[in-house]
């Protein structure tokens, strides 16, 4: 599940190919979507009037169409604003489940960084131990001892995408610790303290921000995932992988059932990549 | 300030140097191997302790069962619950440093020839999959580096999608459009040819979508590199450059992430054998949980660390093999 | 009644989503044991087969279908592979007498065959035995035996062999619990002569021919028994007409063709060996991926068939249609009256009013459920069903609601009396129910909303959900209980199967703790007269209709689908388990 | 020039896209044996140039031309398949850096190969014999053994020879080398331009491309001078060396510092309002004590930073321990410049971390105005720091890239870093910030930029301003210029010194370049492998070198003709 880990490594070279900031039309696609996702996050209503939990028996399973433009579900529900109401549920286990990651990476790298070779050899070996677990490996173990649900499998999620961010912080740490102009601030007086604040954090945590981008894109793609597989949000939820999970039956008859909740996933991680990547290159080039 | 390694020093060294050089980079890899064993066999142990519920009920068929006590003791004694917890940890670790990873709970078998029964399966697809994924990789990547705006805009864009892609939606789309739609592949796999093709596909196709990425990116920076344009001075043509030289720089990253690649083709191998019905590891795995079948948990999650960490000396081994300076170091 | 009662012992299988309403079925032997006393009177026993013969009509109405299609193909092929895809998690073992599920039941019935079966009348037939008579005073029973039977293993069948099945049974090592609690008042067995056998019971049991029907209880050879159950767990020996031949776990289980079989059932349409080779039994839990399988004649033969895909194969050249509902109690929901809010009938009746089941069925089950108003299954022929009490009546539940003193809303609509919610805490087990059950539930729950019922919906694996109802933590749930006969009553309703056994679980999940119905549900089972037990039943179940404790939904369902050139398949009519000796490829 | 011209050049011109073109009417001929040095600053086009004359101007390059033939054959508008057909056949060329230039991951005797592979017939065995061959031609000793090696596994000069070899492998009548010596030590470049000169002696045409007039002036015929994408003079190497036409072509020759005596002005007119020019220098034609005669008395008084012993060494990766620095000691005397000199690995800059106290010392001591500075902690070190100021070669890297220049200088001025933007540009910030910017001759404009956005030369002003901040005595410079142009590297030695003067501040100057040290020192300091190899006063060292090793690196300094 460290997917990202290897994003973050691709925005780093990619970065350096010294490539001219193109992807104009994609970026602008993703900004485009990036607006809708958030809309359809914080004002759901403002897209999809509907109620995402009502229920028109005598409409199940219609096909799309002018009235039901995604279709509808076995109870009738209208799928575009299930998947429109949807969106908050994706996005806050993105961001909870990436904000966890995050937040235990900064914790490890910081400590494997910083705090002289003991710890950091201490670190390493247990990320290489949490490494020899894949990502869903470690998630379905977390889900078995604490149960399944949206929070646990949230917390699973940010977990196993957890030694990743550690990786990359601890290296990113590494090389600012020995960059030049955190030598020039010692020859300049500054005390370790004044340098791990002014220079070494700002300098380390900075490309997070890309990377937390990236990684919430992928976060959403596994929480759904475990959704699919009947330890995440519970149907009738109008949580995306909930969704497919429950279109999946039928999918033979009803194939937009599963279709279009699948299609926001991968549309949503596709613009968190562009979106990340774009306001990488940027930082990069300001 | 390192003083650069000169043929005069080195041959100072003599043979026995590099030779215990070798065994001792041997010793070390060892050790650290055993080490993430032991560390993934306890995480594990103390994880699956924290799991609620008699273990022995478990045994017995979960909590919906009718175990008489004397049942639940006598599964107790027979399966060691009733030691203190920590007598039980060292007779795991002692039962799995002999290989032996006991008795699934659930499936009426021991864990060890069940697991190995499955991993078979599971490495084919994982396999294949990793092999497909290179090939479409690479046809991608040099596809889009050929020239042209059109062509990398398609592949950036190929890539990014196809690595968006999550395995159980693409895999019942594939299901619906080849199996039910067009027909002519089959929706449950097997180990012929024609019952691969989907399940390789989904775990390929987005694991290809990651290292195009990759390979794309370190592809151009080859291609932009000074000892390129040497060969070109010499003659060689575009595809001379691509294939005896910038291909295999391109691919160095990209056969170092093999090792992570195929974790996550574990992790796919879940959904993948749940959804195509393929017997594997990820099936057992998933069953395992949902059915806190502990000792077969175990022996998954072991046998995957086994064959993650095998995975990663592989990877390093040919990483070796195409790039020689990482011998020296 | 208590160490009977609640069978729920699911050995060590567990089960995937579809595999629903089959689960309990295997237990069903265990509680006939009580509902079946009057067998012993021969004279009775006739009038309550033709009740049964009811019942059998509605196996009948499928098994015809298919029997019409024999007519059209012509005469019957030798030769072929049929696969069967099983929606089932697969068994650990496939020896049914350990355990005893239905997924071993299923596959067991290809290669194990029963002391008796029965038709699609209702009727023992003999099988194995050729006859049986019991003592006047019902304490001892003596089988005689076919005497040209061997097991597959060349092991001679006789009176022996049917005593060292009985003892493997009765073993606590072997952790039968199905065919265990089935012998429950089976005090020995004697070899009187090598074909006849005689079973000495503790008291009268009326069920013994109904216990020794099912698969769960059939003969295996005496030879395989003495292995390790590890070995006989991977291929058990019968006399049946398949053998297993191989089992790769989590893969397949092939059968090849037993060419010495001599023993079908009375019942069978043909004598000799099946028509099949071989059989390939696999396990596909993904209901989509398994009809795509059958769309795509990968597999010959699905279980579990969900309700979309029966009306696309109803509209299909290529796929047929087989529906054999179990016997039992019916799918429904209960309502835990023990606690508050279900405490009060009022409460209890306004849910059952503001729930629109009738749409939510039809559009869900798409014409392939018949909503049910009783607490049996309508093959039952003792059922009692009343319409008019479970009409959909928002207005009237909204009344109801206002008298119990439910009469404020708050902010997001729902019922509130002295600050607390009229919450209803509702654990679904995602191993029993279907997924179109688990839309019905939530169909239930947006339409109970409207009066003002917040339904809280809890899908659980099977482990959380068994846990959610031991800790009494649950005000509605649904859990699906076969068992032939109206015995089933007393097992769901009757105040003593409150009290839990020591792991937690007890069959009167309703909680109805009514005196009358005890008594009515304890005379009844003890009542050998058919006409003035039914009347007893009627009684019991218009009081639990009347006391609005149960919400009945439909059958319990068991649907298979096949393809079209798959002539000949029938499921046994004891617990509605296919049966594949006389099926055959009509390529 | 000869009838038979191996390259006639008329009006070359290359751009790149829609922006204008980069090379803009170039024109050149190369007869059969003769060198000529195409020399500019880095964007002058000369490597454009260079490449346009084998089609690997780029993939979106538009290159035109009157004439463009080699070998009397016009390969204007060649398709791909036909220039590959004459690169490495009828013209080779050596890039700067053979570390990367050869492919790392093969063994340099493949990379040779490829040649003869890709234009010649001959088979494996005849090829591997025809590599070693070349191997011995350009010099590289015991072929056999390093044939098999990669270009990690050489020293810079062989591998330099083997990326020859490898553009030699078909007798090419045209050679090109894009800086080919660049990034060596001075022995090794000498040695380089000496197999160059060779094969130029072979009779093979020579195209030498490099931004260094004195290197070029080794072995070139005829120089072409090149300026934003024109050629603005040609002659004969003496002739435009020694009496250059043009205007930068004069200021290019007078930015070489080597044998320009200390305070001589390097930077002509163009730079001058930089700053005021005291020129009277009272310390060229004083006799002052050196290092290498201590009058004790005066050294005393006037020592302000001493190097006693100094040691330090680092661990290997298979854990032994190498001596970077071994037993170096030397003194610093107010208001002088100390030049370090030495080849890459001979513990320069280690020496100069250890005397900023980055490094801990192993043995010895340093010495500020005759206090403990290395043995004593960082937290009393660190009142002491500002007297003592570093500027770098890697401008770029020593400043942090999310700070503006105004961030940077005003945080060196000591003061906690205003953190609001008003207090940033509050006035009195700000007219610190201009006085400091005035004085190495930047604008305030440079302000709010970030140091990404500078040129290198401007970078450099920056990080000297940065030093001069906190109102140092002294200033350790490692390698200040070695990556500017030579014009910016006078602008930038000029302002040194200028500074220098001013704050009568005393300098470590530390450099690969004999050229430059010579120019800026007092004493002189000439290490190697870590050692001392000889100190004494610049005058004494640079003509008359006691070590041999002194001498032999001085003889091998590239020094302008006359």
């Amino acid at each position: 599940m460290s997917d990202l880990a290897q994003q973050a490594e691709l925005t780093t070279r990619s970065g350096q190919s010294g490539q001219p900031l193109r992807l104009g039309v994609a970026e602008g696609m993703a900004g485009v979507l990036g607006l809708f996702l958030l809309i359809s996050a914080v004002a759901p209503q403002f897209l999809a009037p509907g109620d995402p939990l009502g229920i028109d028996p005598l409409a199940a399973f219609a096909p799309p169409s002018f009235a039901h433009g995604f279709g509808t579900d076995e109870s009738g529900r209208d799928i575009y604003t299930r998947v429109v109401h949807g969106t908050q549920y994706s996005l806050v286990i993105g961001v909870a489940a990436t904000a966890i990651g995050l937040g235990l990476g900064i914790v490890l790298g910081t400590l494997a960084g910083m705090l002289g070779r003991v710890v950091d050899f201490t670190v390493n070996r247990f990320l290489e131990v949490l490494f020899a677990f894949p990502g869903l490996l470690l998630a379905l173990l977390f889900i078995l001892v604490f149960g399944p649900g949206v929070a646990t499998a949230t917390i699973a999620v940010g977990l196993s995408t957890a030694p990743g961010y550690a990786r990359i912080i601890r290296g990113q740490l590494i090389a600012v610790r020995g960059a030049a102009f955190v030598e020039a601030a010692t020859v300049l007086g500054r005390t370790r303290w004044q340098i791990l604040l002014r220079h070494i954090l700002p300098n380390t945590l900075a490309p997070l921000f890309v990377l937390a981008t990236l990684g919430v894109g992928q976060a959403i793609v596994w929480a759904a995932t475990l959704s699919y597989l009947g330890l995440g949000a519970e149907p009738p939820t109008a949580e995306w992988g909930a969704m497919l999970s429950a279109g999946r039956t039928y999918i033979t008859s009803a194939w937009w059932m599963s279709f279009f909740p699948g299609l926001f996933i991968v549309l949503t991680a596709v613009t968190a990549t562009v979106l990340g990547r774009s306001i990488d290159r940027r930082m990069r080039h300001a | 300030m390192v003083e650069p390694v000169t043929p005069a020093n080195r041959r100072r060294d003599g043979l026995a140097r590099p030779v215990f050089r070798a065994l001792g980079r041997l010793g070390a890899r060892l050790a650290g191997a055993i080490f993430v064993l032991w560390a993934v066999a306890s995480i594990t142990f103390f994880a699956v302790r924290l799991i609620p519920g008699d273990p022995a009920q478990a045994v017995l068929g979960g909590p919906g069962s009718q175990a008489s006590p004397e049942a639940l003791a006598a599964v107790s004694a027979e399966y060691g619950f009733d030691q203190p917890v920590f007598t039980q940890y060292l007779t795991q670790l002692g039962r799995l440093a002999t290989g032996d990873l006991g008795r699934s709970y659930s499936l009426n078998m021991d864990v060890g020839p069940l697991v190995l029964d499955q991993l078979g399966g599971t490495l084919l697809l994982a396999v294949l999959a990793l092999s497909l994924a290179w090939v479409i990789a690479l046809a991608l990547a040099t596809w889009s580096t050929r020239g042209g705006l059109v062509a990398a805009r398609v592949g950036s864009s190929l890539e990014i999608v196809a690595a968006a892609l999550p395995h159980f939606w693409l895999a019942t789309s594939l299901i619906v459009v080849f199996s039910i739609w067009i027909g002519v592949l089959p929706p449950i796999s097997t180990d012929s040819l024609a019952g691969l093709v989907l399940p390789v596909l989904t775990l390929a196709v987005p694991l290809a979508g990651f290292l195009g990425q990759i390979m794309r990116e370190s592809l151009l920076i080859a291609l932009e590199s000074p000892f390129v344009l040497s060969a070109r001075a010499r003659g060689e043509s575009e595809r001379g450059v691509r294939w005896v030289h910038a291909l295999r720089h391109a691919s160095l990253p990209a056969i170092s992430l093999s090792g992570w690649a195929f974790g996550s083709l574990i992790s796919g191998a879940v959904v993948v054998e749940t959804i195509f019905a393929r017997p594997g590891l990820g099936r057992t795995l998933l069953n395992a949980v949902t059915l806190r079948d502990v000792p077969v948990v175990i022996g998954v999650v072991m046998i995957v660390a086994v064959a993650y960490i095998l995975m990663t000396l592989l990877t390093d081994a040919v990483s070796r093999l195409v790039d020689p300076r990482l011998r020296l170091s | 009644m208590l160490q009977i009662g609640p069978s729920i012992d699911f050995g060590p299988i567990h089960y995937w989503i579809e595999s629903n309403n089959c689960i309990l079925v295997g237990y069903t032997s265990g509680k006939e044991t009580h509902s079946m006393h009057t067998w012993s009177n021969p004279h009775r026993a006739v009038r309550a087969v033709t009740g049964l013969a009811l019942a059998g009509l509605f196996l009948t109405g499928c098994t015809a279908n298919d029997t019409s299609n024999i007519a059209d193909t012509g005469d019957p092929v030798s030769g072929g592979t049929l696969t069967y895809a099983s929606g089932d998690a697969e068994p650990s073992c496939l020896d049914p007498h350990v355990g005893g599920n239905f997924p071993q039941g299923m596959i067991a019935a290809q290669y194990l065959e029963s002391l008796v079966s029965r038709n699609s009348a209702g009727q023992i037939i003999p099988w194995l035995a050729e006859s049986w008579t019991p003592s006047p005073d019902g304490l001892t029973w003596d089988f005689t035996l076919r005497g040209d039977v061997s097991f597959t293993d060349g092991t001679v069948f006789d009176a022996a062999a049917v005593q060292a099945n009985i003892a493997h049974l009765r073993n606590p090592t072997t952790l039968s619990s199905t065919g265990y609690l089935a012998l429950g008042k089976v005090a020995s067995t004697e070899v009187v002569s090598p074909t006849v056998v005689r079973f000495i019971m503790t008291e009268p049991d009326s069920a013994l021919l109904e216990s020794l029907s099912q698969v769960w209880l059939a003969m295996e050879s005496p030879a395989a028994l003495e292995r390790s159950q590890d070995e006989n767990c991977v291929a058990p020996v019968g006399t049946g007409p398949f053998i297993v031949d191989s089992w790769v776990k989590q893969s397949a289980i092939t059968l090849v063709r037993n060419d010495d079989y001599v023993s079908p059932p009375a019942d069978a349409d043909h004598s000799g060996p099946a028509y099949l080779d071989q059989v390939i039994w696999r396990f596909i839990p993904d209901s989509a991926s398994r009809y795509a399988a059958l769309q795509a004649g990968q597999v010959d033969v699905i279980d579990n068939a969900q309700p979309d895909t029966i009306v696309q194969a109803t509209q299909s050249d290529s796929i047929e249609h087989l529906d054999s509902p179990r016997p039992g109690s019916s799918n429904r929901i209960e309502l835990n009256s023990g606690k508050a809010p279900f405490n009060d009938v009022r409460v209890r009746e306004a849910f059952i009013r503001s729930a629109n089941v009738d749409d939510a069925v039809s559009s869900l089950f798409q014409g392939t459920a018949t909503r049910s108003y009783s607490a049996l299954s309508s093959v039952e022929s003792t059922a009692v069903s009343d319409p008019t009490l479970f009409g959909y009546d928002p207005s009237a539940a909204a009344e109801l609601l206002d008298a119990a003193g439910w009469g404020e809303t708050d902010a997001d609509g729902y019922r509130v009396k002295d600050g607390v919610r009229l919450s209803v805490q509702f654990p679904v087990s995602t191993n029993q129910s279907i997924p179109a059950e688990q839309s019905v539930f939530e169909q239930i729950q947006a339409t109970a909303k409207e009066t003002g019922f917040e339904v809280k919906l809890a899908p659980l694996d099977l482990s959380s959900w068994y846990a959610a109802l031991a800790t009494n933590d649950y005000d509605a749930v649904s859990a699906p209980y076969t068992k032939v006969g109206p015995d089933v009553l007393r097992i769901l309703y009757h105040s003593d199967s409150i009290v839990p056994a020591p792991s937690g679980y007890f069959a009167n999940l309703a909680q109805v703790n009514d005196p009358q119905i005890d008594e009515l549900l304890t005379t009844a089972a003890s009542t050998t007269d058919v006409a003035e037990r039914t009347s007893l039943y009627a009684d019991a179940q218009n009081r639990i209709l009347a006391g609005f404790y149960i919400l009945p939904l439909y059958d319990q369902q068991n649907h298979y689908l096949l393809r079209s050139d798959v002539v000949g398949l029938r499921t046994l009519p004891t617990v509605a388990v296919p049966t594949l000796y006389d099926a055959w490829l009509n390529r | 020039m000869s009838a038979a011209a191996v390259l006639s050049v008329r009006a070359l011109r290359v751009g790149f896209g829609a922006s204008a073109p980069v090379v803009r009417g170039v024109s050149f001929e190369l007869a059969a044996g003769e060198c000529l040095a195409i020399v500019g600053e880095s964007g002058s086009g000369k490597s454009v140039t260079a490449r346009s004359l084998l089609g690997l101007a780029g993939a979106n390059a538009r290159v035109e031309a009157d004439r463009l033939e080699l070998g009397g054959q016009s390969v204007l508008g060649l398709t791909d398949r036909a220039w590959r057909v004459r690169r490495g056949k009828d013209v080779g060329l050596v890039l700067q850096d053979a570390l990367v230039s050869l492919d790392p991951l093969r063994p340099i005797g493949r990379e040779i190969a490829d040649s003869l592979r890709l234009h010649t017939t001959l088979g494996a065995a005849a090829r591997a014999r025809r590599v070693l061959e070349l191997l011995d031609a350009v010099g590289l000793s015991n072929p056999e053994l390093q044939v098999q090696k990669r270009s990690g596994q050489l020293s810079g000069g062989e591998r330099q020879r083997a990326l020859i070899a490898a553009a030699i492998a078909l007798n090419p009548p045209l050679l090109i080398a894009d800086e080919p010596t660049t990034a060596l030590d001075v022995t090794v470049q000498a040695q380089i331009l000496a197999l160059l000169e060779q094969i130029k002696l072979s009779g093979t045409a020579v195209l030498l491309v490099s931004h260094d007039l004195a290197v070029v002036s080794r072995i070139a015929d005829r120089v072409a001078v090149m300026h934003d994408g024109l050629l603005i003079e040609t002659g004969r190497t003496e002739r435009v060396l020694v009496a250059p036409q043009h205007e930068q072509t004069r200021r290019m020759v007078a930015a070489v510092p080597a044998d320009k005596p200390r305070g001589t002005r390097l930077s002509l007119a163009a730079s001058m309002p930089l700053a005021p020019a005291p020129i009277v220098s009272a310390r060229a034609d004083s006799t002052r004590p050196t290092a290498s005669k201590p009058d004790a008395a005066v050294v005393r008084e006037t020592v302000v930073l001493e190097a006693i012993g100094l040691s330090h060494s680092f661990r290997r990766p298979d854990g032994s321990r190498q001596l970077a620095v071994d037993d170096v000691s030397f003194s610093l005397l107010r208001g002088h410049t100390l030049g370090i000199v030495g080849e890459s690995g001979s513990g320069k800059t280690t020496t100069a971390r250890l005397l900023l106290a980055l490094l801990p010392l192993e043995q010895g001591d340093v010495q500020l105005f005759g206090q403990a500075w290395s043995s004593v902690s960082e937290k009393r070190r660190r009142r002491r720091r500002a007297s003592v100021g570093a500027i770098y070669q890697d401008s770029l890297g020593s400043f942090d890239p999310r700070w503006s220049v105004g961030e940077i200088l005003t945080d060196a001025l000591g003061r906690a870093l205003p953190q609001t933007r008003s207090a940033r540009r509050s006035p009195e910030n700000l007219a610190r910030l201009t006085t400091l910017l005035d004085e190495v001759g930047l604008a305030a404009t440079v302000l709010p930029r970030r140091p990404l956005e500078l040129s290198g030369g401007q970078r450099q002003r920056v990080g000297i301003a940065r030093a001069l901040a906190g109102r140092p005595d002294i200033l350790i410079c490692d390698e200040p210029v070695s990556s500017l142009d030579v014009s910016v590297q006078a602008q930038v030695l000029d302002l040194l010194d200028d500074v220098q003067r001013e704050r009568e501040l005393s300098l470590i100057f530390i450099s690969h370049d004999l050229g430059v040290v010579q120019h800026v020192s007092d004493e002189v300091v000439v290490m190697r492998s870590g050692r001392v190899v000889e100190s004494g006063s610049a005058a004494r060292v640079f003509t008359a070198p006691e070590h041999a090793y002194s001498a032999q690196l001085l003889a091998a300094v590239p020094r302008l003709p006359g």
